[in-house]
């Protein structure tokens, strides 16, 4: 289970890369980075899955003095929420570029927006 | 003492309440922005004096009100407090430079702002690996909309670049964080060393989270997008970017690799070095500013990171070297990325505009030399206590190559300062917004204070309060002086400064002071001579002769190197001022620099640990590490004296200078070298080195430069670089004789010493004045000079019949010394050769009487009047002084002749009375005076009377009967007047050593060219160089699991 | 435990797989984005799976729907504008 | 193509990395030290039911104010890059989904429930999963109904701005709070903590998250609306 989610998620990464590194298309980059974070969620998460344990939340299914023999390692999740929001604010942003790059340049071209160079 | 966390919390609380106010009340929210960096910078300040003086402890924060590694916890320590105080000084300073732009864009960019300094205050405080992640996105976050600030659209483009690389550090960060996490079950920092990362995969989530923190510090090659933005965005956002957010970098980087152990400092060492040098090697080619501040930038995190290679041997200096180091980098580069605002155009020759300003000059002056590490600002300390670590635990390959990496960052940076100060200015002054150009002193001044700061810091001497450094920073206050009351000030000072110094000189010191000293007063004299303000000379002047006054003095090898680099410095800034020294100069600066270096790491050697090393414990250096102790010593040394093979840059900086700097330059400054080869020869003697001795060496090089300079000396046109070729060869002779090492060598050396001031200076002194009179230098445009300009024949005379050592003057002592020298020593080829430079030496000396003061007078010049009385004064003096001396050499010789043979045990000479014996014969100068003036005067009377019909005839003027010739020189009987000797000789003067240190220069322009063409502006590019740097690292470590 | 979550999750993986390489290889840009909106889909429900339910709810309203509707109005924007035919 | 295949190397060298990781990764058997300490403590000292909730808005609460605070910034920097390019007049509407009658009307419909939702994701985060990133966004989503169903509709900016700036104050005030009176930035007690389990339980946490709730609502929705947006204020 924590393989194949691990797995899954170095391969968005790669994927993601894979296509950030090759689409010449902004958009299709930044949709490539959207991939490539998700899989590092997906990567967090599995590192904090345990088998056969439960969600941490100390309900009436799991009162708080079994907590610690019966729910999954919590930090990893708290850190998945924050890193999937800061995500999001970084897509935002770099849409928001993207557009504007569009509009003084008339292309969505990465390649062709060189003028700063060595 | 505020809580370190109010940092943060005015930071955002400024932030979120710029929101309520109305978007049109925009002083209000700059007031409210000020206000918040002010309180900030306020908080982080009283920080760093609180734990500066003991007041306070290293604290550390916790949130939650729950034990780390629980909650997050923050820390205030030492390293902390500094940074803190940089980034939010820069932030303070920025914003106040910002005004015009932040106003424009509203209160949205002041939040953005604040929350950037925010985010770099957390960056440094913040103890929890993950918290710095989020910090880390902040500050990308708010650069990409800060990169907005510029008027520039291609910033927009550069803006997007950045977040596509950030995008790929923060993948590799956040897996980095989790695997650490996973093996640490932390994400305190603190944790990840108290338990070594011994868990399997451990290594490699460490190695993703360092290349992601490293990758942050812009390592060559993966370093494309920064410079995009270096070049783009508005420069008091890159100021910030390079001052503040490197800086913070720098220390998340060293936050984590301190917990990593030893085993990752090599890796940390060779990315900063790699960068280092490659960024500066890449900037050679950079022509516009902006640009090339950025690989400056990038350079110097480069070598902070070098410099965190190396904390498992820096022990408790650490703080002291690194911060030094990255102090003065953000101050500098926050300074200049300011300066480049006030200036319109982006091509370094631009920066020509602010010599309108001359306050600016100094600004930007102080910035350089901050970025290079020059005294007395905190980079120099730190390179010096670095040297030494480094040497004391055998890295000298580091060492080597930060100060061949530092050399090339001189090039650049001076190659500069040489543009704006000698190319062509704007005539319409510029008006600068106040407020800028107030952050620009700012910066300043806090450079100069962090300059003080680290001098009291250091285990030595203060350099801020040695009182001759003081007194030509003082210059710098009375600028707005006339020239002529500067001038007495300055001759005071130098005569005040022997007077205060002198009762503790030995003999030695005693002639080299004089020298320094009273000789440069001398030669102040001829700078009466010129009006108005003068500015910009005496500052550097009085920089060069406190370097020289302190070199005397120094005792310690930390003294006398720094006394070496402030007289460096000032002389070049000397130099530069002759109308077309640009280049000159800058080659004086390279060898002279890279002659420190060498000096430096000899001394750093000969000290092998790090406590300071007296200049006289030299001679307590044995071993296998002597020898090159020597060699590097000798080598510095000699760039000064213009051994050959270091003597390129002598001839155009000699002879391009100004009519007065070039007998300072020539008559005073070169002394230097030698004075540094006196106290070598004399503190570690012969040192053989693969079994050759090191004294013969410099005797065949003595040698070679007294036959090949004055080889090069017959063929010049110009007759300030006759003299100035000159002055190799008669370095030669002196290197020489110090070289024999017996007494009568050395006493050889000291009158060359002596000799040599008074007859350059006076030569240069009498050249430069016909020069300026006539207009040019070329003599084939001079003739028949004689009747207009009768002391200055005189003086010329006098001056060459001295030089070429001829009976009756005192150079016929020097000679005469010279050959009782040469018959005790051994050596006998390159005795023939020095013996062979000496008839040479009359061909170039006898063409200035020849060429200048004989033959056929031109016909723009026969309104000539002598040279200017100021001028001729000093001259007048040096031959009073040369006639005095030639009678009695022993006023000066015979203290010294006896101090040597505390040196020599063989027989030094004996003075009775007004002779002087050695073992081969005896002096008389008196007789040798009434015996060759009766021969003058028998012979004079003589021709007189063979004579006496002879008429005076009107000069037929033949060069205008025709046409104007297309080459006068061609139509001039004194034109290429050894030609022949040229034709039979010319091989030995090829320019190999040229050709030689040319071809280094174009390989690493050549290196530069082909490099940068890897920045091909494409952002997907610069993430595939992102890509590669980690790969590639991580299949030098070896797949690190 | 049983094999229910396992082959679930499987299928998951699978599926993810194929609509990021859909979302990298699309040639239409909305494909690509729609794609990349069903790879978080999935990668919520994997969330499920690994017992982490406030992630997932995250992960569905930001990751999939905001981040989607981001894109689609910056391209909508360009659109209209002339461009984003590529 | 260069580039293509420069690219499929480097990310399999990346990918045997990655592969080393996967290969070398042994789930834990026990909680670590950090998460057995929250299994154990949190109820007692934060109060909260969902662990993760209190580790994201105490134990960790200041990488939830950096968090916000990336909202905040990127809002503000969206709307300055738009600012600058407003899309020519007259090109309204995002051009993909055209509004209509229908969703006009179940617009009206739904976005009371879908605030009322938001909100109670937010209030109950300290109980059950969700809470204020959650309800933000369904926040958002309301407003981005809205938008779709009448792209002429504006919603204040004014009141967007202050409902962020507010919440954003009131967080940053609330963590100072916490350092005067209890044991640190951020620390949720300076509330009583109540009954576990409870609604108004777990100190400062479903004020703190209800905050967040609103300042991230009103962040998405600002940046949903600058990118919507066509025309100058």
């Amino acid at each position: 289970m924590i393989t194949i989610a691990m797995t899954t998620g170095f391969v968005l990464i790669l994927i993601g890369l894979y296509g950030a590194l090759t689409n010449t298309n902004i958009l299709r980059m930044i949709v490539s980075f959207t991939i490539a974070s998700t899989g590092v969620n997906v990567v967090l998460v599995s590192v904090g899955y345990m088998p056969g344990r439960t969600a941490p939340i100390l309900d009436d299914a799991v009162p708080v003095g079994s907590a610690t023999t019966s729910i999954i390692d919590p930090i990893p999740q708290a850190l998945v929420l924050t890193a999937i929001v800061i995500g999001l604010g970084v897509t935002a942003l770099m849409l928001a570029y993207a557009y504007r790059l569009f509009r003084i340049r008339q292309t969505l071209d990465i390649s062709k927006i060189v003028e700063l160079k060595w | 003492m505020v809580s370190a966390i109010f940092i943060i919390v005015v930071g955002l609380g400024a932030a979120f309440a710029l929101g309520l106010l109305k978007d049109s009340w925009r002083n209000g929210a700059f007031a409210l922005t000020m206000a918040a960096l002010a309180v900030m910078s306020w908080i982080s300040i009283s920080w760093l004096g609180a734990l500066a003086s003991g007041a306070a402890q290293p604290t550390d924060i916790l949130t939650a009100g729950v034990q780390p590694p629980f909650a997050i916890n923050l820390r205030v320590g030492l390293a902390e407090a500094g940074l803190l105080s940089v980034i939010t000084l820069t932030g303070l300073l920025s914003a106040l430079y910002l005004r015009d732009a932040l106003m424009q864009q509203g209160r949205r960019s002041m939040a953005v702002l604040l929350i950037a300094i925010m985010a770099l205050s957390g960056i440094v405080l913040t103890r929890d690996i993950f918290n710095l992640f989020v910090f880390f996105e902040l500050m990308v976050i708010s650069t990409g909309g800060l990169v907005l600030l510029s008027d520039d659209e291609r910033a927009i483009g550069a803006g997007f670049k950045y977040l596509v690389v950030t995008q790929v550090i923060s993948i590799l960060l956040l897996v980095g964080i989790i695997f650490t996490y996973h093996a640490q079950g932390s994400l305190n920092i603190d944790d990840f060393a108290a338990q070594p990362l011994a868990a399997k995969g451990a290594g490699l989530a460490f190695f993703l989270l360092l290349m992601a923190l490293v990758l942050e510090l812009k390592p060559f090659p993966a370093n494309g997008w920064a410079l995009d933005i270096y070049e783009s965005a508005h420069p008091g956002f890159s100021a910030i970017f390079s001052a503040a957010s490197g800086t913070a970098a720098v220390y998340a980087a060293d936050k984590v690799l301190a917990t990593g152990g030893a085993e990752w400092l090599p890796l940390a060492t060779f990315i900063g070095l790699f960068t280092f040098l490659a960024s500066n090697i890449l900037a050679l080619r950079q022509d516009n500013d902006r640009r090339l501040l950025g690989y400056s930038s990038v350079a110097q995190i480069g070598l902070v990171l070098a410099v965190i290679g190396q904390r498992d041997i820096l022990g408790d200096q650490f703080l002291y070297i690194a911060g030094g180091i990255l102090i003065a980098h953000a101050v500098a580069k926050a300074g200049l990325f300011w300066i480049s605002g006030v200036i319109t155009r982006r091509e370094l020759t631009a920066w020509t505009v602010l010599r309108l300003n001359p306050p600016l000059v100094v600004a930007f002056a102080t910035f350089l030399a901050m970025l290079i590490g020059l005294p007395p600002f905190p980079g120099f300390y730190a390179k010096w206590e670095l040297a030494h670590h480094l040497v004391a635990e055998g890295r000298v390959a580091v060492l080597v190559l930060i100060l061949i990496g530092a050399l090339i960052e001189a090039g650049y940076l001076f190659r500069w300062f040489g543009l704006a100060i000698k190319r062509e200015a704007p005539v319409a002054r510029p008006k600068y917004a106040p407020g800028k150009v107030l952050v620009i002193y700012a910066a300043a001044l806090l450079g100069w204070y962090a300059g003080y700061r680290w001098g009291a810091l250091s285990q030595y001497d203060n350099l801020l309060q040695a009182m001759p450094l003081m007194v030509a920073l003082g210059f710098l206050l009375i600028e707005g002086l006339p020239a002529r009351i500067k001038n007495v000030i300055a001759i005071a000072a130098l005569c005040v400064w022997f007077w205060l110094s002198y009762g503790s000189f030995d003999p030695l010191q005693m002639i080299f002071g004089v020298i320094f000293m009273i000789g440069g007063a001398v030669i102040f004299l001829a700078s009466f001579h010129e009006t108005g303000r003068r500015l910009g000379f005496y500052p550097p002047a009085m920089l060069m002769y406190a370097g020289l006054a302190m070199l005397i003095v120094a005792e310690s090898s930390f003294a006398f190197f720094a006394a070496w680099e402030v007289l460096t410095i000032g002389s070049y800034f000397l130099i530069l001022r002759g109308k077309k020294s640009e280049p000159h100069a800058l080659s004086y600066l390279m060898f002279s620099l890279g002659g420190a270096f060498a000096i430096l790491l000899g001394f750093a050697l000969a000290a092998g640990g790090t406590a300071p090393l007296a200049i006289a414990d030299l001679a307590q250096v044995t071993g296998a590490v002597a020898p090159w102790v020597f060699v590097l010593l000798a080598i510095g040394f000699m760039t000064k004296t213009a051994a050959i093979g270091l003597h390129i840059w002598l001839p155009g900086a000699h002879a391009e200078a100004e009519a007065d700097v070039s007998p300072m330059v020539s008559g005073v400054l070169l002394k230097a070298g030698l004075y540094g080869m006196f106290l070598l020869l004399m503190t570690m003697g012969r040192q053989h080195l693969f079994g050759v001795d090191l004294t013969y060496v410099l005797l065949w090089i003595g040698a070679l430069s007294a036959l090949l300079g004055n080889l090069m000396a017959i063929f010049q046109e110009d007759a300030k670089r006759l003299l100035a070729y000159s002055s190799i060869g008669q370095m030669g002779y002196a290197l020489f004789g110090l070289a024999m090492m017996n007494h009568l060598g050395w006493l050889m050396a000291l009158m060359f010493v002596i000799n040599h001031y008074v007859y350059k200076s006076l030569l240069f002194l009498s050249v430069g004045g016909v020069a300026k009179r006539t207009g040019t230098r070329d003599m084939y445009r001079m003739g028949g000079l004689i009747k207009l300009m009768p002391l200055s024949f005189i003086a010329v005379l006098i001056g060459i019949i001295t030089m070429s050592g001829v009976p009756p003057l005192s150079g016929f002592g020097g000679r005469w010394i010279f050959y009782n020298a040469i018959m005790t020593a051994d050596a006998r080829l390159p005795m023939v050769l020095v013996f062979l430079s000496g008839p040479i030496a009359f061909l170039y000396l006898f063409r200035l009487i020849h060429t200048i003061f004989l033959g056929q007078l031109k016909d723009e010049h026969r309104q000539l009047k002598d040279a200017p009385f100021w001028i001729l004064l000093p001259q007048m003096i040096y031959v009073a002084f040369l006639l005095g001396f030639a009678v009695l050499p022993g006023m000066a010789l015979r203290r010294v002749d006896a101090y040597i043979g505390e040196h020599f045990t063989e027989q030094g000479l004996s003075w009775e009375g007004l002779t002087i014996t050695s073992e081969f014969g005896y002096w008389s100068p008196v007789q040798i005076m009434i015996v060759i003036g009766t021969i003058f005067t028998l012979l004079f009377l003589l021709l007189l009377a063979l004579n006496h019909k002879a008429q005076w005839v009107k000069q037929f003027n033949i060069v205008y009967a025709a046409e104007r010739p297309f080459r006068p020189e061609t139509t001039h009987f004194a034109w290429n007047f050894f030609a022949p000797y040229r034709r039979a000789l010319g091989f030995l003067l090829a320019p190999l050593v040229t050709r030689f240190w040319g071809a280094i220069t174009n390989a690493l322009h050549e290196t530069a060219e082909f490099t940068r063409k890897l920045y091909t502006g494409n952002g997907q590019t610069y993430a595939v160089h992102v890509l590669v740097f980690v790969v590639v690292l991580y299949l030098v470590a070896g797949g690190i699991s | 435990m049983s094999n229910i979550p396992f082959v679930m999750a499987l299928l998951l993986a699978v599926a993810m797989i194929a609509a990021a390489l859909v979302a990298v290889r699309a040639t239409a840009t909305v494909g690509a984005v729609l794609a990349a909106g069903l790879v978080s889909l999935f990668a919520s429900v994997m969330f499920l799976l690994l017992a982490a339910p406030d992630v997932a709810m995250t992960e569905a309203a930001i990751g999939s729907g905001l981040t989607t509707f981001l894109f689609f109005f910056v391209m909508g924007r360009i659109r209209r504008e002339g461009g984003g035919n590529d | 193509m260069i580039r293509k295949f420069a690219s499929v190397v480097l990310l399999l060298i990346l990918g045997y990395a990655f592969y080393s990781l996967v290969a070398g990764f042994v789930p834990d058997g026990e909680l670590n030290r950090s998460a057995a300490y929250y299994a154990e403590n949190t109820a007692r000292e934060t109060g909260a039911q969902n662990i993760v909730t209190a580790i994201i808005v105490t134990y960790r609460g200041l990488d939830t104010l950096g968090e916000v605070t990336v909202l905040f910034l990127t809002a503000a920097i969206v709307a300055q890059v738009l600012s600058h390019s407003r899309a020519p007049a007259g090109t309204r509407g995002s051009g993909f989904l055209p509004a209509g009658e229908l969703l006009e009307t179940g617009t009206r419909l739904l976005v009371p429930l879908i605030l009322l939702f938001g909100v109670y994701v937010f209030v109950n985060g300290h109980l059950t999963p969700g809470g204020g990133f959650q309800g933000g966004a369904i926040l958002a989503s309301a407003m981005l109904l809205l938008l779709l169903a009448d792209p002429m509709r504006r919603f204040s900016h004014r009141l967007i701005a202050k409902v962020e700036s507010i919440s954003g104050l009131t967080y940053v005030a609330l963590g100072v709070m916490g350092l005067v009176l209890a044991g640190g930035f951020l620390d949720n007690r300076i509330l009583p903590l109540g009954q576990f389990g409870a609604l108004f339980s777990a100190g400062a946490i479903p004020l703190i998250y209800s905050l967040i709730g609103l300042k991230v609502g009103a962040e998405f929705s600002s940046m949903l609306e600058s990118l919507e947006e066509t025309e100058d204020r």
